[in-house]
C-alpha cells in the first residue's frame, strides 16, 4: 500500500473530527473523509486495473458522501437539536487521546505483523487508528447523532483496512455491507426521532433510568 | 433443498402477515407456518444425522451437524414463542395497549427475525454470517423498542448502539481472517475453504483476528465486560421477544464464535481459545452471581442468569474433550429452561402488572398452574438433579476434573452455589407467602380457548386459565425440561456426539 | 447358694441404711455440743410415717403416685450391683458401674417429674435445681469411676472390688467421688437435707408434697442411695477380704468390717458438713468444676501409669 | 459417556438392607399418623398433594440407600432434598416457613456440591461411577487427594447430618414441616447422611489417616454439647427436638469416629464394637425421635401451639400422648430398661475399652469423649424433664391447653406402635447386637470370631475379663421389687386413708386462682424458670441478654413492665452472618458496574479490546 496524499488527508479529517464542537461540522468532517476514501479506492482501482474497485468506489461515494450526510442533516433539522455535539472532555484532551491512540495502533501493528514486511504495517495501523478513534468519539460524546457518526467512522476504518490489506472483500459482500450500513443508519434515525419525542432531548448521557 | 423451504416459508410468513387484518387467522397462519418449519427442520436433522454428511449448495448455503443442531434449537424456541405470543398479543389487543396495525407489525418483525436467525446458521460465507447477525440485531432492536415507552426505547437504543459497536469489531476480525487467507492465495471467504487451508494460515494474524472476533461476537453473546445491554433489552422487551433474545440470539453469537474457534484451533492450537473461553466464562459466572444476588426485577434476574449460563457454556467449551459435549447439551437445556422461565415471568408480570419482586407475593395462590411450574423451573435453573441443567453442568464438571483444573472447578461450583441460593431466595419469596391483600388483579392471564375459572373462596383473585396458549407452550417446554433430566435419550446423544466431533475437528 | 447370699446382702444394706444416717446426725449434733436424737431416730420416723394418712394434691397425675415405688426400686436394684461380702457376690451379669450411674439417673428423673407434677413452686424449683446439679455431677462421677476401672482393667464392680491395686490415680479419683457423694446425698455444701427453708433445700423440696407411706418409701430410698455411694467409696478404698469359707461367724465378721468402713466415711461426711457453710447455687458450678478437674488429673496421672 | 446412562439398584447389600429397614420402620407409623393429623387441617387437594410428596420423599430416600451408581446417588440425594424442601414450605402462609425452607435448601445444596466434587474426584481415577469400580481404583489416588476427598465427604454429609458448624438449618427446617414429615426427616433423613459416610468413607475410600477418626470424634463431641445446651434453653417443642437430633447425631458419630480410630490403630474387635454402638444408636434415635415428633404433632393438633410456656396439664386430657411422650423422653435420656440406654452403654464401653487398650494422649482423649457423653446424657435428662414436666404435668397455662382433647385413633396407634418398638429394642439387645456385628464386619470387612452377645439375654464385651449387661434382668428385678413394695405398703399393712386436697402454697392468697381469669396462674414453675440455672451456668457460650421495658404514666407509677430474655445464636452471629454480609457487600459493589450510562458501557468494550491486545501473549 503506498502512503499517498489521500491517506494523509483521511488522517487529518480524523483529527479534525476528534476536536470539533458542532454536529454539522462533524457531519462535514465525515463527508470529507468518505470522499477521500472513495478517491483512494478509485486510485487503487486505476493502479491495479481492477474493474470491481471502480464500482465499489462509486457506490461508496454515492452512499457515504451524498445519501447518509443528507439524511443526518435532515435529522438535525427535524429534531431542531442545538448545534453542540455534547463533548464530555475538552477538545485539547481529546486531541491528546487521539495522538495516544495513533501511537498505540502503530506500536501494536508492528508487534503483530513483523514478518509481512514494512508496507502492510502502515495500512493496518491506520485502519486500527481510525476504528479506535471512531469508538473514542462514541464514548466521549453525549449527543445521539455524534454516536451514530462515531459508528460510521469505525466502519470507514474497516473499509479502509479491507481496501488496502485484502484488496477489498469479495464484491458481493462489499455491496451488501454498504446497504446494511444504510439500513442501520435509517433505524438509528428512527430511534433518534422516538427519543426526541419521548425525552424531548437526545442526550444519551441522561438516559440512565435502567440501572443495577 | 429443505433449507430453501425453511427460508422460503419464513419469508412468506413475514410478508403475508402484513396483509391479514383478522387477528385470529393471522395468529393461526403464523402458528401453522412455524410448526411446518419445525417439522422440516426435524426431517432435516433426521437425514443429516442419519448419514452424518453435510449439504452445501452453490457455495452459499452450508449445513453441517453443528448448524443443524442450532437450527433445531431455533426451531423449537420459535415455535414455543409464536404460540405464546398468540395469547400475549391478543391480551394486549384486548387491553388496547397496542393497535391492530402494530400487531401485524409485530408478526412481520417476528418472522423477519426468525428468517435472519435461520440465515445465520445456514450461510457458509463468513461475510454473509456477519451481515445476517447485523440484521438480527437491527430487527430485534425494533422489537425491543416495540412498546413506545421511555424504558423500552432507552433499552433499544443501548442495545442497538452497543451491539453495532461489537459487530463492527467482529467485522474487523473477519477482514483480518480474510487477509490471512489472501496471503495464502485463496480468494473465497467461505468457511469450508478456511477449514481446508487452516493449517497454512499465519498463526500470529489469526491470534489477533480471533481476539477481535471473540470481543465482537462476545458483545452479542453477552459475555461479561460486554454484557451491559443484555439486562435492559431482556427486561424491557415483550416476553416472547425476550424469550427469543435469551434462547436464540445469544446462541447464534456463540455459534459464530465456535465457527471461528474451529479455524483458530486448527492453526494456533486448542490452548489459545480455551484459555480465552475459561477466563471470560468464569468472569461472566462471577459477575452474574453478584448481580443476581441483589436483583429486584424478575426479568432482569432472568437476564443475568442468561449471562451466567453463557459463562457456563464458555467454560464447557474451554475444558474441551467431554466438556464440548456438556457445553452443547447446556446450550439446549439453557435455551429451553430460560424460555420456560421467561414465559412464567411473563404471566406473573402480566398478572401483577409489575416486575418488582418486593410487591409480587403468593404467586402459587393467584396463578396455581404457572406458580408450580415456575418454582420447579427455578430449581431447574439452579441446577438441581431431576432437571436437565444439572446433567450438563455435571458433564462440564466431569471434563474439568478430568484435566485436573481444580481451581476453575472450585470457583465454578462456588459461583453456582451462590446463584442457586440467590435464585431460590428470590423466587421462593415471590411464589409462596400471602398474596397482596389489595390484589385487585382480577384480570385473567392471556388465553386462546378460555375455560371459566371457578371462584375459589380462599383466593378470590385466582384468575388462571388452564388451556390458554401461554400454558400450552409452558407445558410444551416443561416436557423437554424433564425429558433430558436424568439420561440423555439415544438420538439426542447421537446428535450431540456428532456436533462435538465437528468442533473437535 | 449365691443368690441367697445376694438377697441377704441386699436386705442387710436396706436394714443398715437408716442406721448410718442416724449415726451421722448423732455425730454432727455431738460436734455441735448438742445431745441430738438417738441413732435409731430414722427407724422411728419410718414406722411413724407408715401409720399416717396420706394427702395427695388435686393437681397431680398418676406419676405422683407411681414415683415412690420407682425411686425405691431403682435404689434397691442399684444395691444388687454392689458386692459387699465378697467379690463374687453381686449380680454382676446385670450391669457395671455405667449401669449403676444410669439406674440412679432413672430414680432422679422420676423424682423430679413428681416434683413438677404438683404445680407447687417449691418442688418445681427443687426439681430444676436437682436436675441442674445432677447433670453437672454425672460427668465427674463417670470420669472418676472410669479412672478406677482403668486401674482394675474392667468396669464390672466385682472386679473393681476384688483387685487390690491401689494407685495414686485411684486416690485422686476417690476424692472426686467423695465430692460427688456430697452432692448426690444432698449434704451441706451443696444442699441442706435437714431444713425446709425454700432457698436451701433441693432434694427435700421434691419430697415436700409427699406424706404418709410414700414419704416413708422415699426417705428409705434416700438412705439406701447414701449407702450405695458410701459402699462404692468403701470398695475402692478398702479391699474386700476373700472369705475362706462360709459360716455364720464369717458373715457376721464381714458385716462388722463393712460397717466399720461405712462409719469411717460417715464421720468424714459429718466433719465436712460441720466445717463448711452452704454454698450459693451458682458457686456449686465452680465446686463441681473443681471436682471435674480433679477427676481429669486422676485420668492424666493414670495415663502416666501411677 | 456410557458411564452416565447406566444405573442400577441392588438392595442385597447388607448396609442398604439395614437402612431400608430403618426408613420403612419410621415411615410406616408417620404415614399412618398423617391420616389423622391432616384430616380437617387442609383442603382435600392439599392433602392429596401432601401424600404424593411424602411418598415421593420416602421413595427418594430408598433410592439413595439402594443405588450402586455414584451419579444416580447424587440425583436421588438432591431429589430427596428437593421434595423435603417442598414439604417444609408446605403450609406456605407463615413467612417463617419460607425462610426456613430457603436456608434448608441452600445449605443442603452447598453440601451436595461438596459431595459432587468428591464423587467426581473418585470418578477421575475409576473412570466409572460404579461403587465397586471406585473401590478398586482407590489405590491409584495419591494420599493428598484422599485427604481432600475425605474432607469434602465429611463436609457434604455433615451438612445433611447436622454436625455442629453446619447444623443451623436443622432447627429452622424440621419444626416448619408438618409433624409426620419432621418425624421422618429427623428420624431418617439425617441418617441417610450417615449412610453416605459409611458407604463412601468406610467401604469405598477406606480409612487412611488417624486424624480422620480424631476429627470426627471431636466434631461429634462438640455437636453433642452444643445440641443439648441449645435444646435446654429452647421453649418451642419441635425446635427443642430438632436440637436434640443434632445432639444424637453427635452420639452416633462418636461411635463411628471411635471405630475409625480403632480401625487405623488396627484393634479389630473394638472397631466392630464401636461401629455396633453407633449403628444401634442410629436405629434407636430414629425410633424415639420419630416418636417424640409424632407426640409433638399430636400436641399441636390438640392445642394449636407448640410453645411449652403456653401448655401444661395435658396429661389429664391426653393420657396416651403423655404416656408415649414419657417413654420417648426416658429413652432419649438413656434410662435403663429402654433402648437409648443400651446404645449409650455400648458407646461408653467402646470408649472405655479403647482407652484401656491405648495409652498416653489417646487414653485422655477417649476419657474426655466419655465425659462429654456423660454430660450430654445428664443435660438431655434435665431437658426432657423440663419438656415433659412443663408441657404435661401441673396446671394448664392457656385456654387452648385447657380444652385440649385426645387425638384420633390413627395418631394414637402410630405413637403406641413406636413406643412399643422403643421398649422392644431396649430388651431385645442380644439378637440386634448379633445382627449388627455381622453388618459392621461387612462394612469394615474384618472377620472376627468372638461375638458380642451371649445366648441368655446378656451382652458381653472383651473376652479377657468380661463385662455383662442384661436389660431384661434389670427390668425383671425392677418389677419384682415394685411388686413386693406395693404388696407390703398397700396390702399387707393396715389400710390408711388417702385424701385429695390443695397443693401447699404456704397459705398465700389465691396463688393458683380458682375463678376467672384462670390463666396464667402464678403457682407452678415455667420452662424459663426451669432452664434459668443452665442459662447462667453456660452463659459463656449462650451470651444471654435481657431487655427490660417500663411503661410509666407518671414518674412513680409504672403501668406495665416487660422483661425479655434472649440468647445470642452463636453460630449465626459469628460465622454465618459475617460471610453473608461479605457476599452481599461484594454483590452491591458489582452492581455499580451497570451504572446506566451508555458511554461507560462502550468504554467497557474499548477497555476489553485494548487489554486483550496488550496481554495477547499471555494466552
Amino acid at each position: 500500500m503506498h502512503i499517498n496524499i489521500f491517506v494523509v488527508i483521511i488522517i487529518l479529517t480524523v483529527f479534525y473530527m476528534a476536536t470539533v464542537k458542532r454536529i454539522t461540522s462533524l457531519i462535514n468532517g465525515f463527508l470529507v473523509q468518505s470522499l477521500f476514501i472513495s478517491l483512494y479506492v478509485f486510485s487503487e482501482g486505476v493502479l491495479t486495473k481492477n474493474m470491481e474497485l471502480y464500482s465499489v468506489a462509486f457506490i461508496l461515494f454515492l452512499l457515504k458522501v451524498i445519501v447518509i450526510p443528507l439524511t443526518l442533516r435532515q435529522l438535525v433539522k427535524n429534531i431542531k437539536a442545538d448545534e453542540n455535539a455534547g463533548l464530555l472532555i475538552s477538545p485539547v484532551i481529546s486531541l491528546i487521546f487521539a495522538a495516544i491512540l495513533a501511537g498505540f495502533s502503530y506500536e501494536f501493528a508492528d508487534k503483530i505483523m513483523p514478518l509481512q514486511g514494512k508496507h502492510l504495517i502502515g495500512a493496518f495501523s491506520i485502519s486500527l487508528f481510525i476504528t479506535l478513534v471512531g469508538m473514542f468519539l462514541m464514548i466521549f460524546r453525549k449527543k445521539a447523532i455524534s454516536q451514530i457518526i462515531g459508528l460510521l467512522v469505525m466502519e470507514n476504518g474497516l473499509f479502509l483496512l479491507a481496501a488496502e490489506a485484502a484488496g477489498g472483500l469479495p464484491f458481493f459482500i462489499e455491496i451488501t455491507i454498504f446497504f446494511d450500513i444504510l439500513v442501520s443508519v435509517m433505524i438509528l434515525g428512527v430511534f433518534v426521532y422516538r427519543i426526541n419525542s419521548l425525552f424531548t432531548h437526545i442526550d444519551t448521557n441522561k438516559l440512565t433510568r435502567l440501572k443495577g | 433443498m429443505e433449507i430453501f423451504l425453511i427460508l422460503g416459508i419464513t419469508a412468506f410468513l413475514a410478508i403475508i402477515s402484513f396483509f391479514i387484518k383478522n387477528y385470529k387467522t393471522l395468529s393461526l397462519v403464523n402458528v401453522l407456518g412455524h410448526l411446518a418449519v419445525l417439522s422440516i427442520v426435524a426431517k432435516l436433522t433426521a437425514d443429516i444425522y442419519g448419514n452424518g454428511a453435510s449439504i452445501s449448495m452453490f457455495n452459499f448455503f452450508y449445513a453441517d451437524p453443528l448448524s443443524i443442531f442450532f437450527m433445531l434449537i431455533i426451531g423449537i424456541i420459535n415455535t414455543a414463542s409464536i404460540i405464546y405470543s398468540v395469547s400475549y398479543i391478543s391480551n394486549d389487543l384486548k387491553e388496547n395497549v397496542i393497535s391492530s396495525a402494530k400487531a401485524n407489525l409485530y408478526y412481520v418483525l417476528f418472522n423477519a427475525l426468525a428468517l435472519a436467525t435461520f440465515l445465520v446458521v445456514v450461510v457458509d460465507n463468513l461475510g454473509m454470517l456477519w451481515i445476517a447477525i447485523e440484521l438480527t440485531t437491527l430487527i430485534s432492536a425494533l422489537l425491543v423498542g416495540f412498546y413506545n415507552k421511555k424504558n423500552s426505547i432507552e433499552a433499544a437504543w443501548k442495545y442497538i448502539i452497543i451491539c453495532s459497536v461489537g459487530i463492527t469489531i467482529a467485522l474487523f476480525g473477519t477482514i483480518l481472517f480474510y487477509y490471512a487467507a489472501t496471503l495464502t492465495g485463496a480468494t473465497s471467504i467461505n468457511w469450508t475453504n478456511f477449514i481446508a487451508i487452516a493449517t497454512k494460515l499465519d498463526p500470529q494474524i489469526l491470534k489477533v483476528a480471533f481476539l477481535f472476533i471473540f470481543v465482537g461476537y462476545g458483545t452479542k453473546a453477552g459475555i461479561v465486560p460486554l454484557h451491559t445491554w443484555l439486562p435492559d433489552a431482556h427486561s424491557q422487551a415483550p416476553t416472547p421477544i425476550s424469550m427469543l433474545l435469551s434462547g436464540v440470539l445469544l446462541k447464534t453469537a456463540i455459534y459464530a464464535i465456535i465457527r471461528f474457534a474451529i479455524i483458530t484451533n486448527k492453526s494456533v492450537g486448542i490452548q489459545y481459545s480455551s484459555n480465552l473461553f475459561l477466563l471470560f466464562g468464569l468472569l461472566s459466572l462471577g459477575i452474574a452471581a453478584g448481580f443476581i444476588l441483589v436483583q429486584k426485577d424478575i426479568k432482569r434476574l432472568l437476564a443475568y442468569s442468561s449471562i451466567e449460563h453463557i459463562g457456563i457454556i464458555l467454560i464447557g467449551l474451554g475444558f474441551s474433550g467431554i466438556g464440548i459435549y456438556g457445553a452443547l447439551l447446556h446450550t439446549v437445556n439453557h435455551a429451553i429452561t430460560k424460555s420456560f422461565m421467561f414465559l412464567g415471568a411473563g404471566n406473573i408480570v402480566k398478572k401483577y402488572k409489575t416486575g418488582n419482586m418486593n410487591i409480587i407475593r403468593g404467586v402459587i395462590n393467584l396463578l396455581p398452574f404457572t406458580g408450580t411450574l415456575f418454582i420447579l423451573g427455578a430449581f431447574a435453573l439452579g441446577g438441581t438433579p431431576p432437571f436437565s441443567i444439572f446433567l450438563s453442568e455435571f458433564t462440564i464438571l466431569m471434563a474439568g476434573f478430568q484435566n485436573k483444573s481444580y481451581l476453575t472447578c472450585g470457583l465454578f461450583l462456588f459461583f453456582i452455589a451462590i446463584i442457586f441460593g440467590a435464585i431460590i431466595h428470590h423466587f421462593s419469596k415471590i411464589i409462596f407467602g400471602k398474596e397482596p391483600a389489595d390484589s385487585k388483579f382480577r384480570g385473567d392471564e392471556p388465553r386462546l380457548l378460555t375455560v371459566k375459572p371457578e371462584i375459589n373462596p380462599e383466593h378470590p383473585n385466582r384468575g388462571e386459565d388452564f388451556f390458554s396458549a401461554g400454558s400450552v407452550s409452558l407445558m410444551f417446554l416443561f416436557i423437554f425440561l424433564i425429558a433430558f433430566g436424568i439420561i440423555v435419550p439415544g438420538f439426542a446423544s447421537k446428535i450431540l456426539l456428532l456436533t462435538a466431533e465437528v468442533i473437535k475437528q | 447358694m449365691k443368690s441367697v447370699i445376694i438377697i441377704v446382702q441386699v436386705l442387710s444394706i436396706i436394714l443398715v441404711a437408716p442406721l448410718i444416717s442416724g449415726i451421722i446426725r448423732k455425730i454432727k449434733d455431738n460436734l455441735r455440743m448438742r445431745k441430738g436424737a438417738s441413732i435409731f431416730q430414722p427407724y422411728y420416723n419410718f414406722l411413724k410415717l407408715l401409720s399416717k394418712d396420706e394427702v395427695i394434691s388435686e393437681n397431680s397425675s398418676w406419676i405422683f403416685k407411681i414415683t415412690p415405688f420407682i425411686v425405691l426400686a431403682a435404689a434397691i436394684t442399684a444395691t444388687c450391683l454392689i458386692p459387699l461380702f465378697g467379690t463374687g457376690f453381686s449380680l454382676n451379669n446385670m450391669g457395671d458401674i455405667f449401669t449403676l450411674i444410669f439406674i440412679l439417673a432413672l430414680g432422679r428423673f422420676c423424682l423430679s417429674l413428681a416434683g413438677l407434677d404438683t404445680a407447687s413452686t417449691f418442688s418445681g424449683m427443687g426439681s430444676s435445681r436437682e436436675m441442674f446439679i445432677s447433670s453437672l455431677v454425672e460427668p465427674v462421677a463417670l470420669l472418676a469411676l472410669f479412672v478406677v476401672a482403668l486401674n482394675s482393667e474392667s468396669t464390672s464392680l466385682s472386679l473393681i472390688a476384688g483387685v487390690f491395686n491401689f494407685k495414686l490415680s485411684s486416690l485422686v479419683a476417690v476424692i472426686a467421688l467423695f465430692m460427688v457423694t456430697i452432692s448426690e446425698t444432698s449434704r451441706i455444701p451443696i444442699d441442706n437435707h435437714e431444713t425446709h427453708l425454700e432457698l436451701t433445700m433441693i432434694h427435700e423440696a421434691m419430697l415436700l408434697e409427699y406424706s404418709g407411706r410414700s414419704l416413708a418409701m422415699l426417705e428409705l430410698a434416700t438412705h439406701i442411695k447414701q449407702m450405695i455411694f458410701f459402699s462404692l467409696i468403701a470398695i475402692i478404698l478398702f479391699p474386700l477380704i476373700i472369705l475362706p469359707s462360709f459360716g455364720l461367724y464369717q458373715i457376721l465378721f464381714t458385716i462388722a468390717f463393712f460397717l466399720l468402713k461405712i462409719l469411717i466415711i460417715g464421720t468424714l461426711i459429718a466433719l465436712v458438713e460441720i466445717s463448711i457453710a452452704k454454698m450459693r447455687l451458682f458457686r456449686v458450678v465452680d465446686f463441681l468444676g473443681f471436682a471435674f478437674v480433679l477427676s481429669l488429673t486422676a485420668l492424666i496421672i493414670q495415663t502416666w501409669g501411677m | 459417556m456410557s458411564a452416565l446412562c447406566f444405573a442400577s439398584f441392588f438392595p442385597c447389600d447388607p448396609l442398604s438392607l439395614f437402612f431400608v429397614f430403618v426408613i420403612l420402620i419410621i415411615s410406616f407409623p408417620s404415614l399412618v399418623f398423617s391420616i389423622g393429623y391432616l384430616k380437617n387441617e387442609y383442603s382435600s387437594r392439599k392433602i392429596a398433594l401432601s401424600w404424593i410428596l411424602s411418598l415421593g420423599f420416602i421413595f427418594s430416600m430408598l433410592g439413595v440407600v439402594t443405588t450402586n451408581n455414584g451419579f444416580f446417588f447424587l440425583i436421588m440425594w438432591e431429589l430427596m432434598s428437593l421434595i423435603s424442601y417442598f414439604l417444609v414450605v408446605f403450609d406456605s402462609k407463615k413467612s417463617k416457613s419460607i425462610q426456613a425452607g430457603t436456608i434448608y435448601i441452600i445449605m443442603t445444596h452447598i453440601g451436595t456440591t461438596f459431595i459432587t466434587a468428591a464423587i467426581l474426584m473418585l470418578f477421575n481415577y475409576s473412570k466409572s461411577f460404579d461403587f465397586i469400580a471406585m473401590k478398586n481404583a482407590v489405590e491409584l489416588i495419591p494420599s493428598g487427594t484422599k485427604n481432600l476427598i475425605f474432607l469434602f465427604l465429611l463436609i457434604g454429609f455433615g451438612t445433611k447430618a447436622g454436625i455442629v458448624p453446619l447444623h443451623i438449618w436443622l432447627p429452622y427446617a424440621h419444626p416448619q414441616a408438618p409433624s409426620h414429615i419432621s418425624s421422618i426427616m429427623s428420624g431418617v433423613m439425617i441418617k441417610t447422611a450417615i449412610y453416605g459416610l459409611l458407604r463412601f468413607v468406610f467401604i469405598i475410600l477406606g480409612i487412611h489417616n488417624l486424624w480422620w477418626g480424631v476429627l470426627v470424634v471431636i466434631l461429634a463431641a462438640i455437636s453433642c454439647l452444643v445440641g443439648v445446651i441449645y435444646a435446654l434453653i429452647e421453649h418451642d417443642m419441635k425446635k427443642l427436638l430438632a436440637y436434640h437430633s443434632v445432639e444424637n447425631i453427635g452420639i452416633i458419630l462418636l461411635g463411628i469416629g471411635a471405630s475409625m480410630i480403632f480401625l487405623k490403630m488396627d484393634i479389630p474387635s473394638l472397631a466392630i464394637l464401636s461401629l455396633i454402638a453407633g449403628l444401634y444408636h442410629l436405629i434407636n434415635h430414629a425410633i424415639f425421635k420419630g416418636l417424640l415428633f409424632l407426640c409433638a404433632g399430636s400436641i399441636y393438633k390438640a392445642t394449636e401451639s407448640l410453645d411449652i410456656e403456653k401448655l401444661g396439664g395435658l396429661i389429664k386430657k391426653m393420657p396416651y400422648t403423655a404416656a408415649c411422650f414419657l417413654i420417648g423422653s426416658m429413652a432419649i435420656s438413656a434410662l435403663p430398661p429402654l433402648n437409648g440406654f443400651v446404645s449409650e452403654w455400648l458407646t461408653l464401653q467402646a470408649l472405655f475399652l479403647g482407652a484401656l487398650n491405648s495409652s498416653g494422649f489417646f487414653r485422655i482423649f477417649l476419657g474426655i469423649a466419655a465425659a462429654s457423653l456423660a454430660l450430654t446424657g445428664g443435660l438431655a435428662a434435665a431437658c426432657f424433664v423440663k419438656a415433659f414436666g412443663i408441657t404435661f404435668l401441673s396446671l394448664s397455662r392457656s385456654k387452648k391447653a385447657e380444652e385440649a382433647v385426645e387425638v384420633p385413633f390413627s395418631m394414637k396407634f402410630s405413637m403406641v406402635f413406636l413406643s412399643l418398638l422403643a421398649v422392644l429394642f431396649g430388651l431385645l439387645a442380644v439378637p440386634i447386637v448379633k445382627y449388627l456385628s455381622h453388618l459392621s464386619q461387612y462394612i469394615t470387612n474384618i472377620h472376627l470370631n468372638t461375638s458380642f452377645a451371649l445366648n441368655n439375654f446378656t451382652l458381653i464385651t472383651q473376652s479377657k475379663n468380661p463385662i455383662y449387661l442384661s436389660t431384661p434382668l434389670i427390668l425383671i428385678l425392677f418389677l419384682l421389687i415394685i411388686a413386693t413394695a406395693y404388696f407390703i405398703i398397700r396390702r399387707a399393712l393396715p389400710f390408711q386413708k388417702v385424701l385429695i386436697n390443695k397443693t401447699w402454697d404456704c397459705g398465700y392468697y389465691n396463688l393458683t386462682p380458682r375463678c376467672e381469669p384462670r390463666f396464667p396462674n402464678r403457682g407452678e414453675y415455667t420452662a424459663t424458670g426451669f432452664s434459668k440455672p443452665f442459662r447462667l451456668a453456660f452463659s459463656f457460650f449462650l451470651l444471654p441478654q435481657t431487655k427490660t421495658e417500663k411503661i410509666k404514666d407518671s414518674f412513680y407509677h409504672t403501668t406495665s413492665f416487660k422483661h425479655e430474655i434472649s440468647t445470642t445464636p452463636f453460630f449465626n452471629k459469628y460465622i454465618y452472618s459475617p460471610i453473608l454480609y461479605l457476599i452481599m457487600k461484594t454483590a452491591k459493589v458489582t452492581r455499580k458496574l451497570q451504572s446506566g450510562s451508555i458511554n461507560v458501557y462502550i468504554a467497557y468494550i474499548f477497555a476489553t479490546i485494548l487489554l486483550l491486545i496488550i496481554f495477547m501473549e499471555k494466552f
